[in-house]
Formats: C-alpha cells, sequence, structure tokens
C-alpha cells in the first residue's frame, strides 16, 4: 500500500507520520509538498499535525489554499481514504471535506496529554481492527480542538453514525470532564459521509510504538492497510 | 527616533574615551552605537570573561567547546549533539508572552545555525510569589509564550523547571535551552574567511524591533524601563520554521561556508563576529536590506533586533542556488555586503560611507572588567544560623505542606501546555522521569536532557551552590540511566558592579568549576545575564545548569514511578540530616537560612557510576534523585507517579525526624526494586563502594511513615496525589 | 488607494470561550456591571483597485473565503476611500 | 445598559505575523493589489451602569487594564446606549 503525507510549510508532525507507515506499518510512503497539483499513485493520504500556515487567522485556513488541496479533494470525492489528524482535521474542516468548525479551547490554553476515546464503531476502514465501545488511550496536543457544529449537522453526524470517537474517561465513561477541549458532543473524531475521510484531533503516529508508551494508535493504521488489501485483492 | 546619548546607550566615560583613541576622532551616532551594543555585557561579556576563563572545556568528547553558537558534544556513530541554553529575562519581564517566546526563536536559531536540527527544547524558569496577580501574570504569558512558539516550530518541550521565590517578585528568569542533532561532518560554524565572499541576510525583514535590546539587557529593571524599552520583538514562529528548513537544506548542499544568527545586537553583531573570527573586514550596504518599515536609519537598520533573521556566507557562486531555495520557502535571500581585508567594518548607505570601526576592537577590544568581591554580611550569619533551636514540626503537616509548595508540586499545568511529543522521540516525558529521554531514531541510542539550579542553595553558598547544580544536573541524568556528558549554562546575577554581587559570582563559577572538573562534565556553552536587580534588590544568584547524557540502550531507561506492591525502597547514599536552605525550613518554618549541605564529589560520582550500572543491569524498578522536599517528598512522588502506596520506617537514632524526612542533602537516591534482585543489587552496590540502606516498600494504597515503631505519617496516596497534582492549579484559577 | 475595516464576529449560539474567560477576569477586577462579553477580529486591509466597486467586490470575495469562516463566523465591512 | 464597541490594534512598527500571513495568501489568492493587512481585536462588551460617564471610565480602565497589552496595542473605545 502507498501512502502519501501531504506536508504543508508548517506542517510538523509529517515525519512523525512518515516514519510510521514506514517503519512501523512497513508500507510505501512519500512526501506531498503542498505546492504539487496532483496526487495520483496514492491509495491514502495523511494530512498531518503542526501549524500550516502559522495557524494565523483561523487553523487550516490558508492552507485550504494550497496548491495540492483541489487534488485532495478530488481524491475524497473519488472514494480514497484520507485521515487528517490534528492540524489535518482542522484543514479538512475549512476545506469543506468534514463539517463544522474548530474553536478555541475551552481553557484557551494548548493542551498536551494522554487522553481517552471510546471507539464508536468498529465497521470502518480506520477502526476494523479496533472494537465497538473500547476504550483506548492516545495523545492529543493542539489549541484549538473544540470542534463545534450547528444541531442540525450534530443531528446529521449521530444519525448517520460518522462519530468515530468521543473523548471519555480511563473506564469509558463519557462526560465533559474527560474532554480536553470542550468540543460539542466530546466529539474528537468524525467523518465524511462516505466514510472515507476521518478527521480527528488525537495522534494516532504518537502512540504506534511501545516505546512510546502505547499501541493504540498503530491499529487506526493497521485498519487502513487491511481495508486496502482487502479492496484491492 | 530621539537620539540618545552614549551614556543613554551604556557607555561610560572611560569606555567612550577608549573609543575615541581607538577612532582617532569622534566616533559618529553610528558608529558609538555600534560600540556601546557591541561592548555591552551582553555581547562583550566585559564583567564575566574572566570568570568563565575558569571554566573546564575539554574532554574526548567535546567536539566544540565554548566560543561558537552552541557547543557539539560526540555521541558516536559520526552523530553530535548541540545545545546551548541562553537567557531572555529582561524582555519576559516587560512582555511575558512576546519576551519569552522570542527567547525560544533566539535559542533555537543558535542550534539549527550549527547545522543540526532541533530536537528538543528545555527551560528554567524563577518567578516570585505566585500569590500575587502581576506574578501569575507573568507565569502565565511566559508558559504561553515558550508553548505556542515552540509547538508551532514542532520541537517539543520535554523539560525544565519552575520555581517560585520572593527573590524574583520584579525581575523573573526566562532561560531557554535548546538541543540539536547533527552528522559530525555536517557542523557548520560562523566564520567568513575568503576576502571577496558575499554576505547574505535572510528571513524576515528588518524593523525597528527591540533596537538596543542588547543594552537594554545589561541593565537594572526599573520604572525607566519600560519608558526607555525598545519596540517589542514579536515572535513569528512559523517564519522561524520556514527557515530552519532552508538552512538546513543549504546545509546538506554545502552551499554555506560560514552561518550566524542574528541576535541581541543583530546585524552589527552578527556580522562583527562572523568576520572578526578570521581578522577580515566588511562592506555592508543597509539599503539592501530588506526592511518591513519605512524611512529606516543606518542606526536603526544595524542595530535593530527583529527576529527570524540569518546572516549567510555563501560558498563562491552558490548565491543563485541558495536564492533557489529561499525562494521554494517563500522567504527572502539578499546580498548586502562583502567580505573585506584589512579589518575594518564599514557600513555603507549606497555609496556613501556612514560609518567605520575597526572589526577586532569591537570584540577582542571589548573592555574587561574584573571586579572587586566581598563576602557579604549574610553568608556567615545564615551558615552559623543555629538550626538545632528549631522544633520539628509535625510531620504528617509537614509533609502535606511541602507537597502543596508550588516549588514541589506537580508542574502538568505548566508542562502540558508544550507539545513535548512531537517528533515522537520523547521516550520519558515531563514529570516520569529526574531527565527527559529521547530516542535517537535509527539507532538503540537515548539522550537525557535536565536543567537543574537550586539557588537558595547558591545564595546561602554560592561556592556549594554552584558545586550542587552540577552535581544534581548529573545525578538526574543518571537516574534515568544516562551517562552524563558536558553541561551549558546560563548565569543570572544581580550588578557585578557590586562587591557582593561579584562575590557570589565568582564563587558560584568556581563551584561549578570545580564540579564540572570532577565529574568530567565540562562546559561547551552558555551564557551571562547580569543586572537582574529593581529597586528591591538583586535576585538569588542563579548559575542555571542544563546537562545532557547520554544512554547505551533506550530500552534500558529508568523512571521514577514505584511498580509492583512488595517491591522495595532503599536509599543510596548517606542517610543525611541536615536541614539548611531546605524547602522544609522555609514553608515550615518561614526561614531560608542555615549551612548548606557539604557536597562530597567523589561520593557524587561513585553514585552516578553505580546508577547507570544498576539500570544498565535491569535491577532498579524506579530511581528519584532527592532534591527539593528531600527523602520523604522523593518517595511520596514515586508513589503518586506509580499510583501505589509506600511504607518508610526511620529510626531516631538516624538524626533529628524532620532532618531525617526532609533534608536536602546531595549524593542520594531513592529507588527500589524486585526483591528478588536484592543479592545481586547489595553485591553491585558494595563492589561500587556506595552506602545503602532499605527503607521500606511499596504497596497499599497510603503513604505510610514509622518512627521507632511509632506511625508519623499516614495520607491516602490519592489525598497525596490531589494536594500536590493541584497546588499549581489552584493558583492560576 | 482604500482601506477596509473587516469585522469579523462569532455567530450568536456559537461559543465563545475567550469572551468568557474576559468576562470572568472582568467581574474578579470588580466590574460587575459587565453582562456579556464578545471577542470577534478587527482586519484592516489596504488595497489599490480601479474603482470603489471593483474594491467592494474584492473585499467581499476575500472576506468570504478566506478572512471569515461562515460556519462560526458573520463579518461586516467598512470602506473608506484614502490616498 | 450600554454597549461598547472597543478595537484592539497593533501598535505602529510592531510585527504582526497574522496580518503578513493573511496578506500573502490574499496574493496568492490574486487579490494582489493588497498592500497591507493588520490584524487586531473587535470586542463587545455589554455592561450595566449607572450613567454614561461612569460606563465610559469603567470601560477606559478595563482596556487599560485587561483588554489591550499597553506595551504593544493600542485601542479605542466606542460606546452606544442600549436598552
Ligand atoms: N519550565 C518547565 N518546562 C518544562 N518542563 C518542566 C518545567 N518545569 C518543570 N518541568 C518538568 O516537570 C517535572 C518536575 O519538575 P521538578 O519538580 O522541577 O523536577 P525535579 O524533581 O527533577 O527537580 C520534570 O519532568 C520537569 O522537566
Ligand atoms: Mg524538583
Amino acid at each position: 500500500m502507498k501512502f502519501g503525507v501531504v506536508v504543508f510549510p508548517g506542517s510538523n508532525c509529517d515525519a512523525d507520520c512518515y516514519h510510521v507507515i514506514k517503519e512501523v506499518l512497513g508500507q510505501e510512503v512519500d512526501y506531498i509538498w503542498h505546492k504539487e497539483i496532483a496526487v495520483q499513485g496514492y491509495d491514502a493520504l495523511i494530512l498531518p499535525g503542526g501549524f500550516s500556515y502559522g495557524d494565523y487567522l483561523r487553523t487550516g485556513a490558508i492552507a485550504r489554499f494550497s496548491p495540492i488541496m483541489p487534488a485532495v479533494i478530488e481524491f475524497a470525492n473519488q472514494g480514497g481514504l484520507i485521515i487528517g489528524i490534528c492540524n489535518g482535521f482542522q484543514i479538512l474542516l475549512e476545506a469543506g471535506l468534514l463539517p463544522g468548525a474548530m474553536l478555541r479551547n475551552r481553557s484557551l490554553k494548548f493542551i498536551c496529554d494522554k487522553v481517552h476515546l471510546q471507539v464508536k464503531r468498529d465497521d470502518t476502514p480506520f477502526t476494523r481492527l479496533l472494537k465497538q465501545d473500547e476504550t483506548i488511550s492516545i495523545p492529543v496536543a493542539h489549541g484549538e480542538g473544540n470542534y463545534f457544529c450547528d444541531a442540525e449537522t450534530l443531528a446529521e453526524l449521530q444519525r448517520e453514525k460518522r462519530i468515530l470517537f468521543t473523548y471519555c474517561s480511563p473506564s469509558g465513561e463519557e462526560d465533559m470532564v474527560f474532554n480536553p477541549n470542550g468540543s460539542i458532543a466530546n466529539i474528537a473524531g468524525i467523518t465524511n459521509k462516505q466514510g472515507n475521510v476521518l478527521g480527528m484531533m488525537p495522534h494516532p503516529e504518537r502512540c504506534s510504538e511501545h516505546i512510546l508508551g502505547g499501541t493504540d494508535g498503530y491499529r487506526i493504521f493497521a485498519s487502513m492497510l487491511q481495508s486496502w488489501q482487502e479492496v484491492s485483492c | 527616533m530621539k537620539e540618545l546619548t552614549y551614556r543613554e546607550m551604556g557607555l561610560t566615560e572611560e569606555e567612550y574615551g577608549k573609543i575615541k583613541i581607538i577612532m582617532g576622532r569622534e566616533p559618529n551616532y553610528l558608529e558609538i552605537g555600534i560600540f556601546s551594543v557591541m561592548w555591552s555585557e551582553h555581547c562583550g561579556y566585559k564583567n564575566s570573561r574572566p570568570l568563565l576563563k575558569t571554566f573546564p572545556t575539554e574532554g574526548p568528547q567535546v567536539i566544540q567547546g565554548p566560543g561558537e553558537n552552541a557547543g557539539v558534544v560526540d555521541i558516536g556513530d559520526g552523530q553530535a549533539v548541540v545545545f546551548k541554553i541562553e537567557s531572555h529575562n529582561h524582555p519576559s519581564a516587560i512582555e511575558p508572552y512576546q519576551g519569552a517566546a522570542t527567547g525560544v526563536g533566539g535559542i533555537v536559531r543558535d542550534i539549527f545555525t550549527m547545522g543540526a536540527r532541533p530536537i528538543a527544547n528545555l527551560n528554567s524558569l524563577r518567578f516570585g510569589d505566585p500569590g500575587d496577580a502581576r506574578v501569575r501574570e507573568l507565569l502565565s504569558g511566559v508558559v504561553a509564550g515558550i508553548g505556542d512558539y515552540g509547538n508551532c516550530l514542532g520541537i517539543p518541550t520535554v523539560g525544565g523547571e519552575v520555581y517560585f521565590n520572593q527573590a524574583y517578585q520584579g525581575n523573573p528568569l526566562v532561560n531557554a535551552m535548546c538541543v540539536g542533532l547533527v552528522q559530525t561532518d555536517e557542523i557548520a560554524l560562523a566564520v567568513a574567511s575568503e576576502v571577496g565572499s558575499t554576505i547574505m541576510i535572510v528571513g524576515a525583514k528588518t524593523g525597528r524591533d527591540g533596537i538596543h535590546g542588547a543594552t537594554f539587557a545589561s541593565e537594572e529593571l526599573s520604572e525607566k524601563s519600560k519608558e526607555k524599552r525598545p519596540s517589542v520583538q514579536v515572535g513569528d514562529p512559523f517564519m522561524e520554521k520556514l527557515l530552519i528548513e532552508a538552512c538546513l537544506e543549504l546545509i546538506k548542499e554545502d552551499l554555506v561556508a560560514g552561518m550566524q544568527d542574528l541576535g541581541a545586537a543583530g546585524l552589527t553583531s552578527s556580522i562583527a563576529e562572523t568576520v572578526s573570527k578570521r581578522g577580515r573586514g566588511v562592506d555592508v550596504d543597509v539599503l539592501k536590506v530588506p526592511r518591513r518599515e519605512t524611512n529606516m536609519s543606518a542606526y536603526e537598520v544595524m542595530l535593530s533586533e527583529s527576529q527570524e533573521r540569518m546572516l549567510i556566507v555563501p560558498r563562491p557562486g552558490t548565491e543563485g542556488r541558495i536564492k533557489e531555495i529561499f525562494d521554494k520557502w517563500g522567504l527572502d535571500a539578499v546580498t548586502i555586503g562583502t567580505v573585506t581585508e584589512g579589518g575594518a567594518f564599514r557600513v555603507m548607505e549606497g555609496n556613501e560611507v556612514m560609518g567605520e570601526v575597526p572589526v577586532m576592537e569591537l570584540t577582542e577590544g571589548c573592555p574587561v572588567y574584573v571586579r572587586v568581591a566581598e563576602e557579604p554580611d549574610y553568608y556567615q550569619r545564615c551558615k552559623s544560623y543555629d538550626l538545632a533551636a528549631i522544633l520539628d514540626a509535625n510531620p504528617q503537616e509537614a509533609l502535606e505542606k511541602l507537597l502543596a509548595s508550588p516549588n514541589i508540586a506537580s508542574k502538568k499545568w505548566i508542562f502540558s501546555q508544550y507539545d513535548y511529543q512531537v517528533m515522537t522521540n520523547t521516550a520519558l516525558i515531563p514529570g516520569d522521569g529526574d531527565a527527559a529521554v529521547l530516542r535517537i531514531k535509527g539507532t538503540r541510542k537515548g539522550i537525557a536532557l535536565v536543567t537543574d539550579c537550586n539557588s537558595r542553595f547558591v545564595y546561602l553558598d554560592p561556592y556549594r551552590g554552584g558545586m550542587l547544580a552540577v552535581c544534581e544536573a548529573a545525578l538526574n541524568l543518571a537516574c534515568v540511566g544516562a551517562k552524563p556528558l558536558a553541561l551549558t549554562n546560563c548565569l543570572n546575577f544581580g550588578n557585578p558592579e557590586k562587591p557582593n554581587i561579584y562575590w557570589q559570582m565568582k564563587n558560584s563559577i568556581a563551584g561549578m568549576s570545580e564540579a564540572a572538573r570532577y565529574l568530567e562534565t565540562p562546559v561547551v556553552s552558555g551564557n551571562v545575564s547580569l543586572y537582574n536587580e529593581t529597586a528591591q534588590g538583586a535576585i538569588y544568584p542563579t548559575p542555571v545548569v542544563g546537562m545532557v547524557g547520554l544512554l547505551k540502550d533506550i530500552d534500558r531507561r529508568c523512571d521514577m514511578a514505584f511498580k509492583d506492591a512488595g517491591d522495595l525502597i532503599i536509599l543510596l547514599g548517606r542517610f543525611r540530616d541536615e536541614l539548611g536552605g531546605s524547602e522544609y525550613l522555609s514553608v515550615c518554618h518561614g526561614l531560608e537560612t542555615g549551612e548548606v549541605p557539604e557536597v562530597n564529589l567523589e561520593e557524587e560520582k561513585r553514585l552516578i557510576e553505580l546508577l547507570q550500572i544498576l539500570i544498565q543491569e535491569q535491577l532498579l524498578q524506579s530511581c528519584h534523585d532527592i532534591s527539593e522536599g528531600g527523602m520523604m517528598v522523593a518517595a511520596v512522588e514515586s508513589a503518586i507517579k506509580g499510583n501505589i502506596g509506600c511504607g518508610v520506617r526511620i529510626n531516631t537514632d538516624d538524626g533529628r525526624v524532620d532532618g531525617v524526612l526532609f533534608s536536602e542533602a546531595p549524593g542520594r537516591v531513592v529507588a527500589s526494586l524486585k526483591r528478588s534482585n536484592m543479592d545481586r543489587l547489595v553485591q553491585v552496590v558494595i563492589e561500587n563502594g556506595v552506602e545503602m540502606r532499605v527503607i521500606g516498600a511499596v504497596g497499599g494504597d497510603s503513604l505510610l511513615c514509622d518512627n521507632n515503631g511509632k506511625e508519623i505519617i499516614r495520607i491516602p496516596v490519592l489525598e497525596a496525589s490531589r494536594i500536590w497534582g493541584g497546588a499549581i492549579d489552584c493558583f492560576m484559577k | 488607494m482604500y482601506k477596509a475595516n473587516i469585522y469579523v464576529t462569532l455567530k450568536e449560539g456559537v461559543l465563545d470561550p475567550q469572551g468568557g474567560a474576559v468576562k470572568k477576569s472582568l467581574h474578579v477586577l470588580n466590574y460587575t456591571g459587565v453582562t456579556e462579553v464578545r471577542i470577534g477580529k478587527f482586519i484592516e486591509v489596504w488595497l489599490e483597485a480601479k474603482d470603489p466597486e471593483t474594491a467592494k467586490v474584492e473585499l467581499k470575495e476575500m472576506s468570504d473565503k478566506l478572512l471569515a469562516n461562515p460556519v462560526i463566523e458573520n463579518y461586516r465591512v467598512e470602506m473608506l476611500e484614502v490616498e
């Protein structure tokens, strides 16, 4: 399987994602500079974390106009797998591939910590190696992860089961107390209607190796690999 | 901009006289400005140079000692670490967010200037009483500034320290350290040797930011500082990120002969430093410098401290390629001058010569002052303070107070605002061990990083305090399993023209030197920040040590959390009960006095070596050095981290109870191990000549302490964790 | 040459964590009369355009595309002619 | 009840990285006529006070103390009476 990691000038988790795909998952991976205009030959795209353009004005707002973005949108429309992590999620929102917007964390502070997520579905290309209702542990690091959408959109996300991850306690209880940023309905990750585009604030690439204290994140990348293998065989 | 007199620029009458002699005439305004910034303490080290010369700076591991932008230390396999610590105290006192942010920006530039990729940041902070609203504002601003800048760059901030003490009320300290990784054959230096070489400025445009910042950093803070304040420097981390990537690309392609960041005193000092190394001169045309503001004078361009700029001396004929690379990153890269023969620093505006000074006089010619040192009255008084007259506090209450002291309490409120995991190398995150540990991808190695300085000790006894800062740093590295390699330091003191302050400087540097020499951790870089005073007086002398260690096998690292019920808890090192200068005295008795515990370097060294062996042999479950709060607090922190209880036993014939529990005497650690490893451990400990004693066991859900079999402390772990974990949050709400 | 002041505000119903925090701090400082605080952006843009209509059209476009996010924000443009 | 609009802008000469980034981005979007962008804050405060003078004094105080950072920012207050 061949992954492409889209690199914006202020991306800073690009190398981390590249490392996981290449050294841990053992798959092919390239960097794709944001000034490119095509994404041919890739089976999945990663929009990594960082501060795409310093995240001045609004996170992801400027990145959305990068030359590569029309190709990314086209890739999504063709059903290609895309995972947007942290800043990647913010860019997907600004680009309209996912609904809603990001506000500053409720605490108004950047937060770097380990949180727990409840896995809402295990029948998606991103979560097939996880279990529904399972609690996983994963790092977050962001200043603007307070996901917001209007009531109608939220109802739609819920109805269409597009919320894949919510913040919860270590034992799986969902409550604002365990929500690091104040996001609506404790949302940590959502997909588009077709289910091929995932945006999530937590960083699976930061918990894909034992040395970093956990491997729950690895299972997300491995799920993508398995889904692709199934489709392509 | 209003014209300043030479005095307002910080020059003395004698210095001005000396300049006239050098020039053979009255210098013009621009020339006075150039001399004044170059001869400031910040650039010229005129008060500290003789003392700095006494540091040990050599060792087989040292590739580059002091004198370049940062020190370089060999870590094997053709790799090296590059590191340095630097202060941004004065700017942070005025504008905490931008002051701290630009402090990080500056130190990061020092690292990639050497051709290294920055891989970690640390910081060492000192504030006044957190009960004070202005202090909280400073703390919030500084932490947010450090965080936002480093986070945006994608460099993890993996460690540091924060202390609160009245001594820093009006004059906080903000010291930032950066560590980079480089292939030894790609190290870049700041030299321009070829006559005819061009000089390029790259990165941000120049504005009127921070003119005279270097001078300003070399004066006491007063009400006037606010007025005199130059236009505050604002950091642009996104620009810096682009600059890092572009500059490292230049080095990979071997396009540069020399590279130098623009820091204090801007273009003036970076050009002077680059060309003076080989006795060259330079012609620079200020009209070519890209500007952000209109109508800037030559003086303003030369002295501006606008951030995120670098000076590059290209290899012959590579300007075009350099421009291409910068263009890709959307950055300016402009040729502004040429290296000349003869040693004149000539500032041009087009064809007009605006000023001309001899380069060597700016650097080598900077006056050097050996000040008078005089022992302050307080020294003997504190040293001979009779602690025997102080009554033992109730141990349980004392422990609770200590856990709630912001100097001991969890620093999570701070480090959770820093992205400490980006780059996915952080194998020991803040709070988990005595030092941060990073893996070096592609190898089995790890590096350990720490900053340390107990300034109360340094104040009470600069010589011992200086030794202790080095020893504690080295011991912290050993506690995670690393071999200490070398150190960087940031010397924060008051006004050196005052004999008592100079005495503090002189003695603490002597103490640091002796310890560094004995422990074979030479000084490879550093920075000096003097005049940290307000009307209320000087800060505590604060020579912060940043140290780097190496782990051969990162899988064998050690954290501080107790692990399993039944594990034994041991004290490695001597049982000691000296309370001088302890947090206990301060928190429970309102005293900052007493004799600073004696330091035995031989003991320290043996313990440091022993720990590396024990951890290498995987004999320990946890390890934590004894520092603020003493033995009992060390045990409690390990228990809280492990979320498991413990029982500690002491006997009164060991000394006074509060002393045994809360002494901060050095050279000691609290460790835990599996019972089954005891025999082997004892053997190794004896072989290495270290004293050891079993002091308790891990287990249960409370923290217990018995004295002669009688319970003197019982606190549920959850309760202790709540007190320790919430203390700083409580202030900051 | 034209100068525009663009006011970007959070839509009603969108939580404003920063405004909330500022309100709290103002109460702590004893400005208890403060009932509500909302924090938005004040963007100043200077631009050349062949005539005011073109300038207005461009300003509206840039606000729609970049300066404000319609999911959470409203904006208002005020334009002046300057020399 | 009073409502105030407070405009907080960076002082002249102070670098505005945000404004710079937005300007660049507008150029990329082909709004090449844009010569300068500065980004500040637009703060709306609603407050009760016994009379307009008191309200004005309070607003000035809060701006000095909290809403603007006097080291790098200027501000301007505009007050309206509302019911
Ligand atoms: N300013 C800071 N920046 C980053 N990390 C910090 C800072 N202050 C403290 N920490 C981290 O918090 C933890 C505890 O700090 P401290 O109590 O000072 O350590 P120690 O017990 O080793 O003296 C350490 O991991 C330290 O690196
Ligand atoms: Mg400590």
